[in-house]
C-alpha cells in the first residue's frame, strides 16, 4: 500500500531534524515502542506493540535511516515481525520550513504479510495511516514539551 | 440370464446417511488414539524468501512439547513431494516436505512442532523464530515470463515450466478463408476448493508389526499409500492407508501433501500416534488451488456462422511447485477446447509458468471448465458479432447424432451424443423464446435481463490407462459371505458421491438381492484391492463397471452351482427375490443363500470347481466417456449497483444411463452452485507481494443458500457404448456446463451498454464500472434499478 | 487456572474443569467425545459447528466452554430424542429422504440450524428456509435438496401435531 | 483456531465487573456475546491477558419502555432485538437492522452492547443508533454517564468509552406517528458485513412534508456517521421520489475518509452510499405514508 501525506509540526526544521535523528526521542514517538537499541549508526533495533483497540500484536524489528541530507530529507526503513506476520515500510521524509513551523512530507510504500495480510486486509491501510498520525502527533507533543 | 432392473434407475435413499445424519460417522479428526500427539506447522509469511536461520530453542523447551523439527532435521529422512505428471521437456520443481533453504509461497511449511495436545502445539509453533531474507516475489504469470523477472527455481534460466502444443487440421488455411476472426482474451481466475472438511491426517506406527497406519482425508487411498512408501523409503507393505469419512474433496484431496508424509514420518520417528488437522487458513494457503488460466481465443468463422478453425494460447499459472497432477490440468483444457462443435482445424499452445503461489491442480472439472468457458464464451462472441441468436450458432456447428463416435481434431473420440436434443429440451424447458420477448420488454423499461446459454461436452470416466499418469482402470472385488451377504469392495473411494448406495443398487439387481443384503466397502488399503480413486467423474463409469463385471463373475459361478444342484442349464436360471430359479418354472428354485452356502460347504460343487465365492475385476476402459448437456441461465443486473440476481437456472444434462436419479440430481445441483461461485463470487487474490488476501472465508465468498434460486433440471439419456452399464459420469457436469451460461447471461444483460466480455468473477463493482463508463460515453440507456429479484441477491 | 463448568448435554449433566480458553466445540469433541459436531472454519462463517444452546442455534466454535456453564445443549447425537418418537428427528428424516447431504460434513450443523428454524417457524417458505440457513455453508448439494429436506420435515412435524 | 491463554473472570454483577476492569486495566477485554472478540482471539489478532465475561450479568439483558424511551440492556442479543414486540411497534428500525446482521447463529449470541463497543466500521447497528439519536449509557466506578450516539463513535474500532467504563444500556426513542424507518445494506459477499449500510428514519408532517429525518451510514468510513447534508436537503420539504434522490446525493460529505478494500473501492463505496441512502429513504417514506393513511 502507498502511504503519502504531510503533517505540520510546531517547530523549526532543525529542531525537527534533531528530534527525528535522536534515537531516544524517536523511541518516545514511535507508537507502542517498548524498547529501542542502537546497533549502528542510524540503525536501531526496536520492539513495538502495534494495534488498534482490540487488535494488537508485538513486533520486533529494526529502523534504519539513510540518504540523510540534513536538514532536508532522509529515508526511513522500518521492518518488524511478530506472531501476526510482518510489517515492512520505506518512506522518503522531507522537511520543509514554513515560518516557525515545519511541514513533514512523507511518501512511501508499506506492506504487511502473514496473518495481517490474509485476514486483516480491510483494516490495514487505515491502521497504517493511524499509526503514522499517532507518530507525528507524538513528535508534535515532544517538540512542544 | 437377464438382469432385472429393480434398483438401477431408482431414487433409492442413501445407505450411508443414517450414520451421517446422527453424528455417528467418523472423519479423520474424530479419531483418538492413546498417547496421541498433535502436530502444528510453522509456515512462511513470505511469498519468496531465503531462510536465514530457524531458532527452535524456545519452542523445544516449552512444557508438553515432544519435538520441533525443521527441514534440515529431516534432510535425508525423506524424499520430495511427488508429481505423477510428465510432459515432454517439463522442468522439475522438487519440493522438500519442509522448506530447507528457500520458501516459495506464503504458507509453505518451514518447521513443525509436536506436542501432547493441540493447544500446546499451537502455542509452541509461535515460539519458533524464523529469520528470512525476503526476495522479490513473482506473482503475475504474464510478468513471470518477462525478461529479467526473478527466477523461482535458480537452476533454470526462466519461469517457464513447460510448453505444450497440439495441432489438428489445416489451421492456416482455415484462418485464411475465414470471413471474420473473433478474438478475445479471457481469464479463468484462481479458485480455492474449500471442501467443508479441511484436510486431516492421523498416523500410528507399530514397530513390532512394522506397520504404519495412516488415516487421511483423501480421495486416493491406494495412490497415497504408494507415495508415502516411496517418500519415506519403506516397503509399501509397511504402509496401511485408511480414508474414513471424507468431507468433500472436489479434487483437493486427489493429492499427496507434505503434511501427509510428514505426519506419517513423525509417527515412525517419535513412536507415538500423531494427528494434524488443517485449519481453514492453512486450507486456503497450502491445499491446492484450481484453474488460473489466461487464454487468448481466436475463432475463424464464415459469415453464416460456421466455425472453420480455432487457435488458443493458454498461459497456466502453476504456482511455485507441482503437486500430484499440476502440469497435466491445462492439457485437458487443450484436448477439450473444441467443445461440442465440429471444428475442423485447431491449434493449442500452452505455457505453464511458475509463480510464488500455492500450486494449482485438479479442482472439480480440472481443465474442462476452462475449455468449456473459453469455447462457450467464444461462441457467444461469434453470435454477437454476426448478430445471430446464440442458440442458432451453436446448433449450426454441432455434429449430427449419426456422426458418433466422432473424432475431434484434438485426437479424442466422443463416444455418443445428441447435442441437438439436449439444446432443444433446455430451450423448451426455459421457454427461451418467451424469455427473449420478456427481455426486450424489460429493456424498454430500463431493466436488464440477461439470458445465457451453454452447450457443453466433457471428458469423463478417467480413463484408459494409456492416457493417464498412473493407471486409469478401477478395481472391484465381490465377496459373498457364507450366509449369503455380499461385500462389494471398490477402489473408487468416495467422498460424498454415494457409491455405497449406487454400487449396492447394481449388486442387488445383478444378484437378485435387496440393497440391505449388500455392503460396499472402500477406503482401506488393507481390505480393498489396489484402486485408483474417485475423481474425474469416474466412479460409476469405471468403478461401477468393475463392480458390475466382478458381479457377473460371481453370478456365473453361482449359476453354475445352482444349475448343478437343480440339474438345469445355468443359462436358463434367473436371480430374483433372493432366489435362483428356472425362468420357465419359477417353482424350481434355490434360495440365494443356499447356493452360496454350497460354494463354501463345497460338497455339491460341479466337478473341478474351486470352492468359495469371490471375484475380482480390474476394469480397463477402452475410451473416455463424454457426457454433455445444455444449460440456460437467466439473470437480472441491477444497473445501479452492478449486482447480479440469478432468477432462473435450467439444466438439461445427459450422463448416459442413470443408476440413481436422486444422486445424479444432487451432483448436478452441487456442480451448478460451485460454478456459480466461480462466475460471481470466488477468486483467490494474491497481492503484488504474493500475500494471499483472501485468506479466510471472511474474504473468499462461496455460495450460500440464499444466493441460489430453485434449479430446474432435466435429463436426456444417451447411453455410452464404452461400458456395459451405459453410464457416462456426472460429478463435474454442473461445474463444467454452468460457468459460461452464467457469464453469458451477465454479458447478455449488459449488451445494451456495449459490453462484449467480462472476466470472472462478475463482481458488482466491475459491472458497475462498465455501466458507468458506457453511460459516461453517452448514448447509452439510463436506467432505473432492477425491480424483480431485488431481494434475491447474489451478495 | 482451570474453571469448573457444568453443562447438560443431550440430557446428561456433565461436569469438568476446563482451561478458560477451551472452545466449546473442542469441549464437545475432545472432552466429551461427541465428534458429530464438526469444525469447518475459524471465523464463525461456515456453521458446521452449530449446536443448540438453551434451544438456540449457536456456533460452538465461537463460544468458550466457560460461557456454556449452566446451559442446556443439544448436539446432533442427542437430536433424535427431541423428535419424540424414539427414532430420527423429522429433520434428520428429511435429510435422508430428500438426499439433503453428500459428504455429510456440514450436515449436523445444517440440521440443527433447520431444527431451530422449524421451532420458530413451523411453515417456512422456501425463501425463509434459504435465509435461515445462510449461516451454514455446504459445498456439495447446491442447497436444493437441503431446502426440500426442511420442507419435508415441516410437513411431517405439522402432521404429527394434528 | 486456538486462542492464547488468558485469565478468566465471570462477574455476576456490574459492580463486580467494574471492580475487575479497574483492577486489570488495559490488560483486560470485556466479553459479551463474543462474536467480535472471539474470532480475533482465535486468530490471535487479539491476545488479552484477562477476559471479563459479562455474560452472567443477567441484569443487563432487557428491553423496556422508560420515560418515553426504550431502554435496551447491553447484553440483549440481536435476536432479542429482532423479536421484541415493543421495538417492532415503537422503534422498528432496530429490529430492521438486527435482521441484516450476520446469520441466525450470530444473532443468537451477538449482543447490541458488544457490537457497539467494538465499533467495527462495517457493523450494522451504528447506522441505526445514529439515525435514532440513541443514547448510550456507560458505567464506571464513578457512576454512569450518557453519551449521544453521534459522539460515541470516534474512529475505527474506537469509541468514546473511557478505560474503566462498561457500556450498559442503549436508549432509543419511541417513534412518533407518521414515522417510517428502514435499513438497507449492501453485503460484503463473504463475511456479510456492510459494505454500505444506510439507516433512515423519516417523519411526515402535515401536507406530506418531511418534518424530521435522520440518516446513519455505516461501512463507508472508519466510523459510522450521520448524513447531515441529506437530512438538511429533506427537512421541511414535500417528500417525493425526486427529492429523496437529490438529497441522497449528499450522502458522503467531502471530508469523509472513505474505506477501500478488496470488495469495494472508495469510489464504489461512495456511489453505493448514495444509492443505499436513497433506497433506505424510499422505504422509510413508503412506511411513513402507509402509517399516515
Amino acid at each position: 500500500m502507498k502511504l503519502q501525506g504531510s503533517y505540520t509540526l510546531p517547530a523549526k526544521r532543525e529542531a525537527v531534524w534533531q528530534l527525528l535523528n535522536d534515537p531516544k526521542r524517536l523511541a518516545a514517538c514511535l507508537p507502542g515502542c517498548e524498547q529501542l537499541d542502537v546497533v549502528g549508526s542510524d540503525h536501531y533495533l526496536v520492539r513495538l506493540k502495534l494495534g488498534l483497540a482490540a487488535i494488537s500484536g508485538s513486533f520486533s524489528g529494526s529502523v534504519r535511516l539513510s540518504d540523510k541530507k540534513p536538514p532536508d530529507s532522509f529515508r526511513m526503513n522500518v521492518e518488524g515481525r511478530g506472531a501476526a506476520g510482518f510489517v515492512q515500510g520505506e518512506a522518503n521524509i522531507e522537511l520543509v520550513s514554513d515560518g516557525d513551523q515545519t511541514v513533514v512530507r512523507y511518501s512511501g510504500v508499506a506492506s504487511v504479510g502473514g496473518l495481517l495480510a490474509s485476514v486483516g486486509n480491510r483494516m490495514m491501510e487505515l491502521a497504517a495511516r493511524r499509526t503514522l498520525e499517532q507518530f507525528f502527533a507524538n513528535v508534535a507533543s515532544q517538540l512542544r514539551a | 440370464m437377464a438382469t432385472a432392473t429393480r434398483y438401477i434407475g431408482r431414487p433409492l435413499k442413501r445407505k450411508e446417511d443414517p450414520r451421517l445424519i446422527q453424528g455417528l460417522a467418523h472423519y479423520v479428526d474424530d479419531l483418538r488414539l492413546p498417547e496421541m500427539h498433535y502436530v502444528a506447522f510453522v509456515r512462511s509469511p513470505h511469498a519468496h524468501a531465503r531462510i536465514r536461520s530457524i531458532d527452535t530453542t524456545r519452542a523445544q523447551t516449552a512444557p508438553g512439547v515432544l519435538a520441533v523439527l525443521t527441514g534440515q532435521d529431516l534432510d535425508k529422512a525423506m524424499g520430495v513431494i511427488p508429481c505423477a505428471a510428465q510432459l515432454p521437456e517439463m522442468k522439475l520443481a522438487l519440493r522438500p516436505p519442509l522448506a530447507k533453504e528457500r520458501v516459495l509461497f506464503v504458507g509453505e511449511p518451514v518447521a513443525l512442532v509436536v506436542a501432547a495436545d493441540r493447544y500446546t502445539a499451537r502455542d509452541a509453533a509461535e515460539l519458533v523464530e524464523v529469520e528470512y531474507e525476503p526476495l522479490t516475489p513473482v506473482v503475475d504469470p504474464e510478468k513471470a515470463l518477462a525478461k529479467g523477472a526473478p527466477v523461482l527455481h535458480p537452476q533454470y534460466s526462466d519461469n517457464v515450466a513447460y510448453r505444450w502444443e497440439l495441432e489438428g487440421g489445416d489451421v492456416k488455411a482455415a484462418f485464411a478463408k475465414a470471413d471474420k476472426v473473433i478474438r478475445q482474451r479471457m481469464v479463468n481466475q484462481r479458485l480455492i476448493p474449500v471442501a467443508m472438511e479441511p484436510r486431516a491426517v492421523v498416523a500410528d506406527y507399530q514397530p513390532g508389526e512394522n506397520q504404519l497406519t495412516v488415516w487421511s482425508s483423501t480421495q486416493i487411498p491406494h495412490l497415497l499409500r504408494t507415495q508415502i512408501a516411496a517418500v519415506l523409503g519403506v516397503p509399501e507393505y509397511v504402509v496401511h492407508v485408511i480414508a474414513p469419512e471424507v468431507g468433500g474433496g472436489f479434487g483437493s484431496k486427489l493429492n499427496v501433501y507434505a503434511e501427509e508424509v510428514l505426519v506419517a514420518h513423525l509417527a515412525m520417528r517419535l513412536g507415538k500416534p500423531m494427528k494434524w488437522t488443517e485449519s481453514r487458513r492453512e486450507n486456503f494457503q497450502a491445499t491446492i488451488h484450481g484453474r488460473d488460466q489466461i487464454a487468448t481465443m481466436e475463432l475463424a468463422v464464415r459469415r453464416d456462422g460456421t466455425i472453420l478453425g480455432l487457435r488458443c494460447r493458454i498461459l497456466a499459472d502453476l504456482g511455485a511447485y507441482y503437486q500430484l497432477l499440476t502440469p497435466l490440468i491445462p492439457t485437458l483444457t487443450g484436448l477439450m477446447i473444441c467443445g461440442c462443435y465440429k471444428i475442423p482445424a485447431v491449434r493449442v499452445e500452452i505455457t505453464g509458468v511458475f509463480t510464488n503461489k500455492m500450486a494449482t491442480d485438479a479442482y472439480r472439472g480440472a481443465g474442462r471448465p476452462e475449455a468449456t468457458y473459453f469455447i462457450e464464451r467464444a461462441m457467444d462472441l461469434v453470435a454477437a458479432e454476426l448478430k445471430k441468436d446464440p442458440a442458432e450458432i451453436r446448433r449450426k456447428n454441432f455434429p449430427q447424432p449419426k456422426e458418433f463416435p466422432y473424432a475431434t481434431p484434438t485426437g479424442l473420440i466422443y463416444d455418443s451424443a445428441n447435442y441437438q436434443k439436449s439444446l432443444d429440451a433446455a430451450l423448451k424447458k426455459s421457454n427461451y423464446r418467451k424469455l427473449r420477448a420478456q427481455q426486450a420488454k424489460l429493456r424498454r423499461q430500463g431493466r436488464y435481463l440477461g439470458i445465457g446459454l451453454s452447450t457443453y461436452v466433457e471428458i469423463c470416466a478417467m480413463g484408459p490407462s494409456s492416457a493417464m499418469p498412473a493407471g486409469g482402470w478401477e478395481s472391484a472385488t465381490v465377496r459373498v459371505e457364507p450366509t449369503g451377504k455380499v461385500n462389494v469392495l471398490t477402489g473408487a473411494s468416495p467422498h460424498g458421491q454415494g457409491q455405497e448406495t449406487s454400487f449396492a443398487q447394481i449388486a442387488a439387481d445383478l444378484l437378485g438381492l435387496e440393497p440391505d443384503d449388500i455392503r460396499v466397502v472402500h477406503g482401506d488399503t488393507a481390505v480393498v484391492p489396489y484402486g485408483i480413486g474417485t475423481f474425474g467423474s469416474r466412479a460409476t463409469a469405471v468403478g461401477g463397471t468393475a463392480v458390475y463385471t466382478a458381479l457377473t463373475k460371481v453370478r456365473d459361478k453361482l449359476a453354475a452351482i445352482a444349475g448343478h444342484i437343480l440339474q438345469e442349464d445355468p443359462k436358463r436360471l434367473v436371480f430374483r427375490d433372493r432366489k435362483i430359479f428356472l425362468k420357465s418354472n419359477p417353482a424350481k428354485s434355490l434360495a440365494f443363500a443356499e447356493a452360496v452356502s454350497a460354494a463354501y460347504v463345497a460338497k455339491t460343487l460341479p466337478p473341478g470347481m474351486e470352492p468359495g465365492l469371490e471375484a475380482t475385476h480390474f476394469f480397463e476402459p477402452s475410451n473416455f466417456t463424454f457426457p454433455f448437456g445444455a444449460h440456460v441461465a437467466v439473470v437480472e443486473v441491477d444497473a445501479e449497483t452492478g449486482e447480479v440476481h440469478l432468477l432462473r437456472y435450467v439444466a438439461v444434462d445427459d450422463c448416459g444411463r442413470v443408476i440413481n436419479p436422486l444422486l445424479v440430481d444432487g451432483q448436478v445441483h452441487g456442480g451448478i452452485v460451485q460454478s456459480l461461485g466461480q462466475a460471481f463470487l470466488e477468486e483467490a487474490v494474491y497481492d503484488e507481494n504474493g500475500q494471499l488476501l483472501t485468506g479466510e472465508l471472511t474474504d473468499y465468498a462461496i455460495p450460500r443458500a440464499w444466493d441460489v434460486p430453485r434449479l430446474e433440471t432435466a435429463r436426456t439419456v444417451t447411453p455410452s457404448p464404452v461400458n456395459p452399464l451405459g453410464v457416462k459420469g456426472v460429478g463435474e457436469a454442473g461445474t463444467i456446463g454452468a460457468t459460461p451460461a452464467l457469464i453469458n447471461a451477465v454479458v447478455d444483460a449488459l449488451a445494451p451498454f456495449g459490453v462484449r466480455h467480462l472476466d470472472m468473477p462478475a463482481r458488482r463493482e466491475r459491472i458497475w464500472q462498465l455501466i458507468r463508463r458506457a453511460r459516461q460515453a453517452g448514448s447509452r440507456p439510463t436506467a432505473r434499478r432492477a425491480g424483480a429479484g431485488r431481494d434475491r441477491r447474489v451478495r | 487456572m482451570g474453571v469448573v463448568i457444568q453443562v447438560r448435554v443431550n440430557g446428561k449433566t456433565r461436569q469438568h474443569e476446563v482451561e478458560p480458553r477451551l472452545l466449546f466445540v473442542h469441549y464437545l469433541r475432545d472432552v466429551l467425545g461427541l465428534t458429530g459436531t464438526h469444525i469447518g472454519c475459524e471465523t464463525s462463517l461456515c456453521g458446521a459447528c452449530t449446536v443448540l444452546l438453551n434451544g438456540k442455534a449457536v456456533k460452538s466454535c465461537t463460544l468458550l466452554a466457560v460461557q456454556a456453564d449452566g446451559a442446556e445443549v443439544v448436539t446432533i447425537e442427542g437430536l433424535a430424542a427431541l423428535g419424540g418418537n424414539g427414532g430420527l428427528h423429522p429433520v434428520q428424516e428429511g435429510f435422508w429422504e430428500k438426499h439433503g447431504l453428500q459428504c455429510g460434513y456440514c450436515t449436523p450443523g445444517m440440521i440443527l440450524a433447520a431444527v431451530e428454524l422449524l421451532q420458530a417457524n413451523p411453515k417456512p417458505k422456501e425463501e425463509e428456509i434459504r435465509r435461515a440457513l445462510a449461516g451454514n455453508l455446504c459445498r456439495c448439494t447446491g442447497y436444493q435438496h437441503i431446502v426440500d429436506a426442511v420442507q419435508f420435515a415441516a410437513k411431517k412435524m405439522a402432521a404429527g401435531k394434528r | 483456531m486456538i486462542p492464547a491463554a488468558f485469565e478468566y473472570h465471570a462477574p455476576k454483577s456490574l459492580e463486580e465487573a467494574l471492580r475487575l476492569l479497574n483492577r486489570h486495566g488495559s490488560e483486560a477485554k470485556l466479553l459479551a456475546g463474543g462474536h467480535s472478540l472471539l474470532p480475533l482471539m482465535k486468530l490471535r489478532l487479539a491476545a488479552p491477558r484477562c477476559v471479563i465475561d459479562l455474560g452472567r450479568i443477567h441484569a443487563l439483558r432487557y428491553i423496556r419502555e422508560e420515560n418515553g424511551r426504550i431502554a435496551i440492556g447491553a447484553l440483549t442479543t440481536h435476536t432479542e432485538v429482532l423479536e421484541s414486540p415493543l421495538l417492532r411497534t415503537k422503534c422498528p428500525l432496530l429490529p430492521q437492522t438486527a435482521w441484516e446482521i450476520g446469520d441466525v447463529q450470530v444473532r443468537n449470541r451477538g449482543t447490541i452492547g458488544g457490537s457497539l463497543a467494538h465499533a467495527d466500521p462495517a457493523a450494522d447497528y451504528p447506522a441505526a443508533v445514529l439515525a435514532l439519536d440513541a443514547e448510550i449509557v456507560a458505567a464506571s466506578a464513578d457512576g454512569t454517564r450518557t453519551l449521544r450516539a453521534a459522539e460515541f463513535f470516534v474512529d475505527m474500532l474506537t469509541t468514546a468509552l473511557l478505560p474503566g467504563e462498561i457500556l450498559t444500556e442503549v436508549r432509543v426513542p419511541v417513534l412518533p406517528p407518521g414515522t417510517g424507518t428502514a435499513y438497507r445494506k449492501l453485503h460484503q459477499p463473504a463475511s456479510g458485513f456492510a459494505i454500505v449500510g444506510a439507516a433512515a428514519r423519516l417523519t411526515l408532517g402535515s401536507g406530506g412534508k418531511v418534518e424530521r429525518v435522520a440518516v446513519g451510514l455505516t461501512g463507508v468510513a472508519p466510523k459510522a456517521y450521520r448524513a447531515a447534508a441529506v437530512e438538511k436537503a429533506l427537512t421541511g420539504k414535500k417528500a417525493s421520489e425526486k427529492l429523496l434522490a437529490e438529497a441522497a446525493r449528499h450522502a458522503v460529505p467531502q471530508d469523509v475518509e472513505l474505506l477501500s478494500d478488496l470488495h469495494a473501492s472508495a469510489e464504489y463505496r461512495k456511489a453505493m452510499a448514495v444509492v443505499f441512502t436513497r433506497r433506505a429513504l424510499e422505504d422509510a417514506l413508503a412506511r411513513a405514508q402507509s402509517k399516515k393513511r
